[in-house]
């Protein structure tokens, strides 16, 4: 009862927050340098006439004053209608659509992967604290959080794809092959091992590290002892009693890093040219495609707010004391 | 009833049983690694025009020139030395990691204490964080580099205002727990302000942990900056080894064996300094979070 | 014109398999859908879009329009009136022939469509009349003297029975319909931004194209294209690879690279609206300061072809030999004398009314190359006491300070840039007039704002005169005049140079120019212009 | 081996158990060789002051010391030596053989499953029965230990319950795999007495049953009168006195024991009785010293004290009463059971000038983040009007959550008030301005209940106590710290006590600090928030003496919050008993104490334990729990726990605090029929009234 009112005032703030980042994407491309003139017209754009400029601009809506197109923003927010790529002509739903779940693909499986990994090591190496083994992982991971993301990713594909030729270093797919079945699931994965490779190695710190620390601090909870003092198995104190509960906070680690992986595959998408929504911002932030700017930006936001809000939300759930 | 005799003479059995595991914690030894590296990188920024044999914008010798007795580490594509570069790189990242990370700091510091202290108003400050935390933040950078300019100080401004909300965070959820306080209610109820409490409660501590995220910020700065270069979203024309790999990069060196002596070496460096501030920084988490103290 | 295959030797130096079952080809830009109302850059968007359609005449090795979808071309002594016949047995990818009807349709829909290169281009035929099933008689509204180049030899043709139903074309989606032409090659998949596929038309005019397949990839960037080259996963890539990489290309045993003279240019712009760019000697004492040799040299490794300082490329039929290029540092130190811009307090840099002379030279960030050719031009300056201080921007800011929504009549806000413009830019020798003119009619990528009563009359006069010595002739004076004025500064011509596996195909056709991957190297020899 | 005069073997004995913690190259002596042991059946009492050793000792007994610690001796169960097993072995052992109940229930249980499973748990790790058994005899054992509807519970977090049916879920959970012996580790310090009461019941009552040891640490002397056959008195590590529970009651031997009984307050003494103060602290668990570990505090010390260490004992051959000191043999006497107070006259009803009124005071706290603010309030003090008379103590008791500390809060203007009003001396505290309220703050001043807490540890002690001083401006910084000298000289600290750090003192050396700092700005009014209950028994006595002297010194108003009442009838004059927001009961401290009206108060008064072993015959305490303050029961708030209520009236009109008897307010509709009817007041406690 009153947790559901919490969660609506919650709610009542998330709303606010997103108002004002919908407001802000919708500056942010209009405060950039430049116009996607360019882009609306093809290259020529110096060889129109003003005339034929100002068409152009008036036809993309451009003319407006701001206020109205501020407004015909929210409208297509609204009526889920995003209009169309200056550059592509493609409507953004569908462009989004298209890129969405191949960020899917790498960013689930990396938080799959860099969870599971993460969560095992850090709750071992807690369980060992201070032996050498933690030692020597805590500081492979505090290196592993030091390296830089890009660097990895090209001398992955120097080494994996260049000099051993092991898997192909661009892409989701083969291009132009017509696989189904089983072989395009094979095709998919061989595209996807670097990429997730990257990803997962880069995230498996920080979920290591949330889980070591919060490991750490049940460890020296009363309720450890009581659980050691009835004559438990370390291996069932471990289980039953730390990791499930050192889990709890780990797992609003893990929701908001998915908000946060979402959006930070830009510079995997780019290293590895996948074709991810991170590239489709990329491309569209360099050439001004406003439509487009404005529809990954919000699909973004979106993603955050809702690894925020299932954070806000699971972290009660799992956890008894705050179940009413 | 029963009682109880100590018969002298009784044999006891007298067991020690040794502490089985030194518990001396190792993990005090990454902090000392830390600074370590970050003394010793310290001490290379310095003394950069000591060690390093040739300047770093001079074309000292023949372009993508692989490692030689004048050019240990070879030259780039313009035939800049390029151990000198990676000398000098070290002033550039460790100037706007530590800058960077301060102004976050400086930043995050006084919102989080703003945030913790004064609720209400923290609730609205923490929206605002929220809000620059779900930004997509590749446009804001262009919007900021192209109303800055590109230079090295506005990639620290860059980073800084990028890095300061989790920081704005964890400072406001450290004063929320302090404003409950006992000796913090002690001092409202001896009839101090919230300037007093904010100056001599709150802030002494707050510093501390603040200090804490600074270092480990710093890491995250080095790696940010890096990463601008190379994405030719930082000033390229800096000599820093996010420029090095920048172009690197944009010359194929990562396709060619120069990657053994173009690339390789400052993504270690970048890498080693961002570990240097990361283990310090954890250290000094160690030392200054009062949950981790116990035990 | 001729209307025979020519050989393909000379213009490429390539060789390597004559046919392929399928090519694999990177590219590094993002592209629409491939249509002539939404392909989205002019290299290689129109080069990959124009496989698969087809333009009443079409640019030989040499780069001289020939006849092609027309077989015959004859213009009116008074330049107004072009009648052109149309060539037998052309049919569009569906199978339906190719018309007089459907040029004639081609032209009125793009004249009604939305502004664009075509558009432009067509702004100019007054009518289009088709006079039987195989002829069509343009009239213009002003004598063209580039109108083959710029429209016969540009604009593609489009199917009626396709196009005529689409009211948005610059919405029109890719299906079945939209990605019928009659080109060589038939676009069967589109996905943008990430890979097209196209496939040989076998039916088509000029013969079955050398190449069944075309696959083309999108990456992110040159060095993921590179990476991908070199690991097999591609054949070639649409983009010149930068210059260190020839060497190692060609020293990977499976690769070649084929290399030659293209028109792009790479200049360096300054706004002569300020002092001291709006003086004439100031900017002669700039241009003669500059090493062109070194800057090919140390950034290019010698694959580019020096700048000339009446603009026009040395392959260029329209050179004028006459023109000069000189480096000569103490010439430039004694011009800059001159006009009074000495070193008062010996700093190294000159001053100008007290202020040392220093000026900003904006760069694109996204350039690896003219960065370093900005650093080098910096140092080349910075030694006749010219301080330079080289600022790299994001591509998109630097062309909104240099050109301001893309129209010179807006101004300028910077003072040095590096600038370049495409090849076309130089195969219409037309667009000199453009670059120079200070009527924003004419002089549209005028980015200098440079202004002079003699050059204008001269860019007059090349946009008019029909007559082709006569027009060569106005073609020198003006070259000789921008060598003297230096309205920019060209710098140099990177050479095209295009990684592939001659294994999987080498036959190239290079276009003067304008390089090897264009339509001419599907098409078969007795096929070529 | 160790045996027992009357030949009866010890089922766990504990002989020469030292444990040292070996921390970053400082050694903490925790155990310095103790000696004690538990025969079949029995129930061994270990008392001693906080650091002691109590726990640690039992923890070795268990094989749960962290793994910095170094134990060495015997630690017998039957005839198997526990310290020589394996980690295997023991684990068979714990749980099995030997139940633990730990001090804090809160936090001895998991969060995050349910009671059922956590006890199904051990039964399941040690013997191998199906999941469903597991869980029925979890179900049964819940009954056992008087959960009501266990079954509908059984599946319930721990959250949901009150701290006293936690507390028999972790007995439940000990008890589970049918232990031989039971460590009761300070079981009930977290609880109040009323639950306290409940859970002593239990445990005997198991132990009864079943024929187990009981182990039960703790440091109330009160619960280890009621519940001992044996008790042994650790001091320092070391066991320096142990005997059956009316040897050590009614003839201690060892000056530590004699005086730590004098230093407890306790219900059953004449009221007003000055408590005996042990002076100085624990020693450094640190330092090694050579001799007696009680040397330092000891008046009757010889040479050898200091120099060796005294054996423990028995006072005659073979007799069960053994003390480890030097002097154990010369019948020291100690002083007389305690007399009267000078200052405080016994018995006192007529009203002296109110100095702070609070009238119909209410503090509600509204659910924090609700945006529909319709939701019911949690009413932590709900009509509570009372005078605070000038230069008198005026004791505030009651179960924990009834609103304390929230009116102590509300009555310095630390909270918003809901309604009602607060008036120092005619001033109304809401309609005062800003820097009014800032004067008023000089004249009251709160003493908190952890001293620790209430200080910034990165402070020096002298800033701590001239804080607030430099808060409002008084004097220069010399003249700041030469006051905070002299006040560390009114509550009888030294002043170079001045110049350390917080932690660098001890737990009463603490809140004499704070005691001083609530000092500095000459207040008229001390609120003093449960000042004495984190400290040991021996501290606690200081300061109870401490806060009289100054009281009758400086003329000072006090208002004492404790949920001992023993300690509140140590030193208030007045005594109001508050329950759920409410007062029930208020009166002089002889009337409430001696005749309480209010059956509230008389069964918190019946809950709490007397320090006497001869007197064991408990009544039946208080039943069950406060009820929630979101939503207080109609009618009198009491009736649901209440045994005298009569249906139709309790229930449905809430009484009115009236004075009853001249100075003597009650709310209470049957107040005069209880009166009447019960038994006759007990003799001791009616010794004053
Ligand atoms: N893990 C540890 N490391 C270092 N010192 C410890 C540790 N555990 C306990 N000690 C020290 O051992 C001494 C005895 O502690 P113990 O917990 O047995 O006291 P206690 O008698 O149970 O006190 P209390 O009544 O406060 O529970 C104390 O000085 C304590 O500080
Ligand atoms: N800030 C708050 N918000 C909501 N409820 C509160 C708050 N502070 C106290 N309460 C509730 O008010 C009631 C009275 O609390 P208070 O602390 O005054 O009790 P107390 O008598 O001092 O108890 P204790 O003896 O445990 O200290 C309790 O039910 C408590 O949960
Ligand atoms: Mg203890
Ligand atoms: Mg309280």
């Amino acid at each position: 009862m009153n947790a559901r009112r919490l969660g609506l005032a919650r709610l009542g703030q998330y709303a606010i927050v997103l108002v004002v980042a919908v407001t802000l994407n919708f500056a942010l491309p209009r405060l950039m340098p430049g116009s996607p003139l360019a882009l609306i017209a093809g290259v020529e754009a110096g060889e129109m006439t003003p005339e034929e400029r100002a068409a152009v601009t008036a036809d993309a809506g451009l003319d407006e004053p701001l206020v109205v197109q501020y407004l015909t923003y929210w409208k297509s927010i609204l009526t889920l209608d995003f209009g169309y790529s200056f550059r592509q002509g493609t409507p953004i739903e569908e462009l989004v659509l298209g890129r969405l779940p191949w960020t899917l693909l790498l960013t689930l499986t990396a938080l799959a992967v860099s969870g599971t990994v993460g969560i095992a090591l850090g709750a071992f190496s807690a369980w060992r604290r201070g032996s050498r083994w933690d030692v020597g992982s805590l500081s492979f991971m505090i290196a592993l959080e030091s390296t830089p993301q890009f660097w990895l990713g090209m001398l992955f594909i120097a080494l994996f794809s260049v000099s051993l030729g092991w898997l192909p270093s661009f892409g989701a797919t083969t291009a132009g092959a017509d696989l189904s079945g089983l072989a395009w699931v094979a095709d998919v994965a061989e595209h996807a091992a670097l990429p997730v490779l990257t990803l997962s190695i880069l995230s498996i710190p920080a979920v290591y590290m949330a889980m070591r620390y919060s490991t750490l601090s049940v460890l020296g909870e009363d309720y450890i002892r009581t659980a050691q003092a009835k004559g438990l198995r370390p291996r069932a104190v471990m289980m039953h009693h730390v990791v499930r509960t050192a889990l709890l906070p780990v797992t609003t680690v893990l929701a908001l890093r998915l908000g946060w992986a979402f959006g930070g595959t830009v510079v995997i998408e780019t290293v590895f040219s996948y074709p991810g929504l991170g590239r489709l911002m990329y491309d569209a932030v360099s050439a001004r495609d406003y439509p487009v700017m404005q529809g990954t930006f919000l699909v973004f936001t979106i993603a955050v707010l809702l690894a925020n809000l299932l954070a806000d939300s699971l972290y009660p759930r799992l956890d008894p004391r705050t179940r009413v | 009833m029963t009682a109880r005799v100590i018969t002298e003479s009784a044999p006891e059995p007298q067991i020690v049983l040794r502490r089985s595991r030194v518990s001396g914690d190792r993990t005090r030894v990454l902090g000392v690694i830390g600074a370590v590296i970050v003394l010793a990188l310290g001490t290379v920024a310095v003394l950069a025009p000591v060690l390093a044999p040739y300047d770093p914008t001079e074309r000292a010798g023949t372009p993508f020139s692989p490692p030689s007795a004048e050019h240990l580490l070879g030259t780039n594509d313009v035939g800049q030395d390029l151990l000198s570069e990676m000398i000098y790189g070290t002033r550039v990242s460790l100037t706007v990691g530590i800058v960077a990370a301060a102004a976050a700091m400086v930043l995050g510091t006084v919102v989080g204490l703003i945030g913790g202290y004064f609720p209400r108003l923290g609730a609205v400050a923490m929206r605002g964080v929220d809000v620059v935390l779900i930004l997509p933040f590749l446009p804001l950078l262009i919007v900021l580099a192209a109303y800055l300019g590109r230079s090295i100080v506005n990639t620290v401004i860059i980073i800084a205002i990028l890095i300061w909300a989790p920081t704005a965070r964890v400072i406001r959820s450290q004063v929320l727990s302090l404003a409950k306080r006992d000796y913090i209610v002690a001092a409202r109820s001896m009839g101090a302000g919230h300037g007093y409490v904010i100056r001599r409660h709150v802030l002494p501590k707050t510093l501390l942990l603040a200090i804490g995220e600074f270092v480990a910020a710093t890491s995250g700065a080095i790696l940010l900056e890096s990463s601008l270069s190379f994405l030719g979203l930082g000033d390229p024309l800096q000599e820093s080894w996010g420029s090095t790999l920048y172009w690197a990069q944009a010359r194929g060196a990562f396709l060619t064996p120069a990657w053994k002596w173009w690339v390789l070496p400052p993504g270690l460096l970048i890498m080693l300094s961002a570990l240097g501030f990361a283990l310090l920084g954890y250290a000094l988490e160690q030392r200054i979070n009062p949950r981790l103290r116990r035990s | 014109g001729s209307n025979g295959g020519t050989e393909d030797t000379g213009s490429s130096d390539a060789a390597g398999a004559a046919t392929a079952e399928t090519l694999r080809i990177g590219i590094m830009s993002e592209e629409g859908n491939l249509t002539p109302h939404t392909y989205a850059t002019g290299f290689p968007g129109l080069n990959l879009t124009m496989l698969s359609y087809d333009s009443l005449m079409q640019a030989d090795e040499n780069g001289e329009p020939q006849p092609w979808l027309a077989e015959t071309v004859e213009s009116s002594p008074d330049g107004l009136t072009y009648t052109l016949g149309l060539a037998d047995g052309v049919t569009w990818h569906d199978g339906e022939a190719l018309t007089a009807e459907d040029v004639v349709f081609s032209v009125d829909y793009y004249k009604a469509g939305p502004p664009g290169r075509f558009a432009t281009a067509m702004a100019n035929v007054s009518q289009a009349v088709a006079q039987d099933e195989s002829t069509v008689v343009l009239t213009l509204g002003v004598p063209d003297p580039s109108f083959e180049i710029r429209v016969l030899a540009d604009v593609p043709i489009l199917a009626e029975h396709v196009w005529s139903g689409i009211t948005e074309p610059d919405l029109a989606p890719f299906d079945e319909t939209t990605n019928i032409g009659s080109g060589p090659y038939r676009l069967v998949e589109s996905d943008p931004g990430v890979s097209y596929s196209f496939e040989a038309h076998p039916e088509y005019f000029r013969g079955e194209p050398k190449v069944d397949e075309l696959v083309v990839v999108q990456f992110a960037d040159e060095a993921g294209a590179t990476a991908a080259l070199r690991s097999g996963e591609i054949d070639t890539m649409m983009r010149s690879i930068s210059p260190e990489q020839i060497d190692v290309l060609r020293g990977a045993g499976s690769l070649d690279v084929v290399e030659a003279p293209e028109y792009t240019t790479t200049l360096l712009v300054f706004n002569t609206a300020v002092a001291p760019f709006d003086q004439a000697e100031f900017r002669r004492a700039v241009a003669l300061a500059v090493d062109r040799q070194r800057l090919v040299d140390d950034v290019f490794l010698g694959a580019a072809v020096v700048g000339n300082a009446g603009w026009v490329h040395p392959s260029s039929q329209w050179y004028d030999e006459s023109v000069e290029t000189v480096y000569d540092p103490e010439a430039a130190a004694r011009l800059l004398d001159d006009i009074g811009l000495t070193d008062s307090d010996s700093d190294g840099i000159r001053e100008l009314d007290g202020a040392s002379l220093s000026f900003e030279l904006l760069v694109a960030s996204n350039n690896a190359l003219r960065m370093r050719l900005a650093e080098l031009i910096g140092e080349q300056l910075g030694e006749v006491g010219i301080g330079v201080e080289v600022s790299s921007v994001e591509m998109q800011t630097l062309d909104d300070a240099v050109w301001p929504g893309y129209d010179v009549a807006q101004g300028r806000n910077y003072e040095m840039s590096m600038w370049g413009w495409s090849a076309s830019s130089q195969a219409d020798i037309g667009q000199m007039a453009s670059l120079v003119s200070s009527d924003p009619a004419i002089g549209n990528l005028n980015v200098t704002g440079y202004a002079d009563p003699e050059t204008d009359a001269l860019a007059v006069e090349l946009d008019t005169e029909l007559d082709p010595t006569a027009r060569a002739e106005v073609a020198d004076q003006l070259q000789q005049r921008i060598a003297e004025e230096v309205p920019f500064v060209s710098l140099l011509h990177p050479n095209g140079a295009y990684g592939y596996n001659p294994d999987v195909f080498g036959d190239w056709v290079s276009i003067t120019g304008s390089g090897p991957m264009t339509k001419l190297s599907f098409i078969p020899d007795d096929g070529q212009p | 081996m160790v045996t027992f005069a009357s030949g009866v073997a010890d089922l766990l004995a504990i002989r020469e158990l030292t444990v040292t913690f070996r921390t970053g190259g400082r050694d903490v002596y925790a155990v310095r060789g103790v000696d004690l042991s538990v025969a079949e059946g029995e129930t061994l009492a270990v008392v001693g002051e906080s650091g002691s050793g109590k726990s640690v000792t039992m923890m070795a007994a268990l094989g749960l010391l962290p793994d910095n610690a170094e134990v060495s001796g015997s630690i017998r169960l039957g005839d198997r030596e526990l310290l020589a097993m394996e980690e295997r072995a023991l684990r068979s052992v714990r749980g099995a053989e030997i139940g633990v109940v730990f001090q804090d229930p809160m936090s001895s249980l998991n969060p995050v499953h349910t009671v059922s499973r956590q006890i199904a748990e051990a039964i399941r790790a040690h013997s191998d029965v199906s999941r469903a058994a597991a869980h029925a005899r979890a179900v049964e054992l819940l009954g056992e230990v008087g959960i009501p509807d266990a079954k509908g519970r059984a599946d319930d977090y721990p959250h949901q319950f009150s701290g006293g049916m936690r507390q028999r879920v972790m007995i439940a959970m000990a008890l589970a795999c049918g232990p031989r012996v039971l460590v009761a580790d300070e079981p009930t310090t977290a609880l109040d007495v009323t639950v306290q009461a409940q859970i002593v019941d239990l445990v005997d009552r198991i132990r009864a049953e079943r024929g187990m040891s009981v182990i039960w640490i703790s440091h109330d002397l009160g619960v280890v009168a009621q519940i001992a056959d044996r008790v042994t008195v650790m001091y320092a590590g070391r066991v320096i006195e142990q005997g059956s529970c009316a040897d050590l009651f009614d003839a201690a031997v060892h000056p530590y024991t004699a005086r730590l009984l004098r230093a407890m307050p306790r219900l059953d003494a004449v009221a007003g009785a000055e408590l005996e103060v042990i002076p100085g602290s624990l020693p450094d668990p640190e330092a090694q010293p050579e001799g007696c570990v009680f040397a330092p505090r000891c008046d009757h010390t010889l040479d050898q004290c200091a120099a060796a260490r005294p054996a423990l004992l028995p006072l005659v051959a073979g007799g069960r009463h053994a003390v480890a000191c030097h002097r154990a043999g010369d019948r020291l006497t100690h002083s007389q059971p305690p007399g009267l107070v000078g200052g405080a006259p016994a018995h006192e009803r007529s009203a002296g000038q109110i100095v702070v009124a609070l009238d119909d005071l209410r503090v509600h706290y509204w659910g924090r983040g609700s945006w529909r603010r319709a939701a019911a309030p949690v009413r932590a003090v709900d009509g509570v009007t009372l005078g605070l008379e000038r230069g008198r103590t005026l004791g505030l008791v009651g179960e924990s959550g009834s609103g304390k500390s929230t009116l102590a809060r509300a009555l310095l203007g630390l909270e918003k008030t809901s309604g009602g009003t607060v008036a120092f001396g005619g001033q109304v505290l809401h309609t005062m301005s800003a820097a009014g309220l800032r004067k008023l703050r000089c004249t009251a001043q709160l003493v908190f209940q952890d001293p620790s807490a209430s200080m910034n540890p990165a402070l020096r002690v002298e800033d701590v106590v001239s804080e607030p001083l430099r808060i409002n401006r008084r004097g220069s910084v010399a003249e700041q710290r030469a006051r905070a000298g002299e006040l560390l000289e009114i509550v009888e600290l030294p002043r170079e006590l001045g110049r350390r750090f917080p932690h660098q003192l001890s737990g009463g050396q603490r809140q004499r600090v704070a005691i001083a700092r609530a000092l500095a700005l000459d207040p008229q009014v001390l609120v003093c928030d449960e000042p004495v209950s984190a400290l040991d028994v021996s501290v606690q006595a200081q300061i109870i003496t401490l806060l009289s002297r100054l009281q009758a010194e400086l003329g000072l108003s006090l208002l004492v919050i404790s949920h001992d009442l023993a300690v509140i009838r140590t030193i208030a004059h007045r005594v109001a008993v508050m329950y759920l927001g409410q007062i029930v009961e208020l009166g002089s401290r002889d009337d409430v104490f001696g005749g309480p009206r209010h059956p509230y108060t008389r069964g918190l008064l019946d809950a709490v334990p007397i320090p006497d072993p001869h007197r064991r015959s408990r009544p039946v305490p208080l039943a069950g729990d406060p009820p929630s303050p979101v939503a207080p029961p109609p009618g009198c708030r009491f009736h649901e726990r209440c045994a005298f209520a009569r249906p139709g009236l309790c229930d449905t009109t809430p009484p009115p605090l009236e004075q009853q008897r001249p100075g003597h307010w009650t709310a209470c509709h049957l107040a005069d029929e209880i009166a009447a009817s019960s038994t006759a007041p007990d003799p001791v406690r009616s010794a004053t009234g």
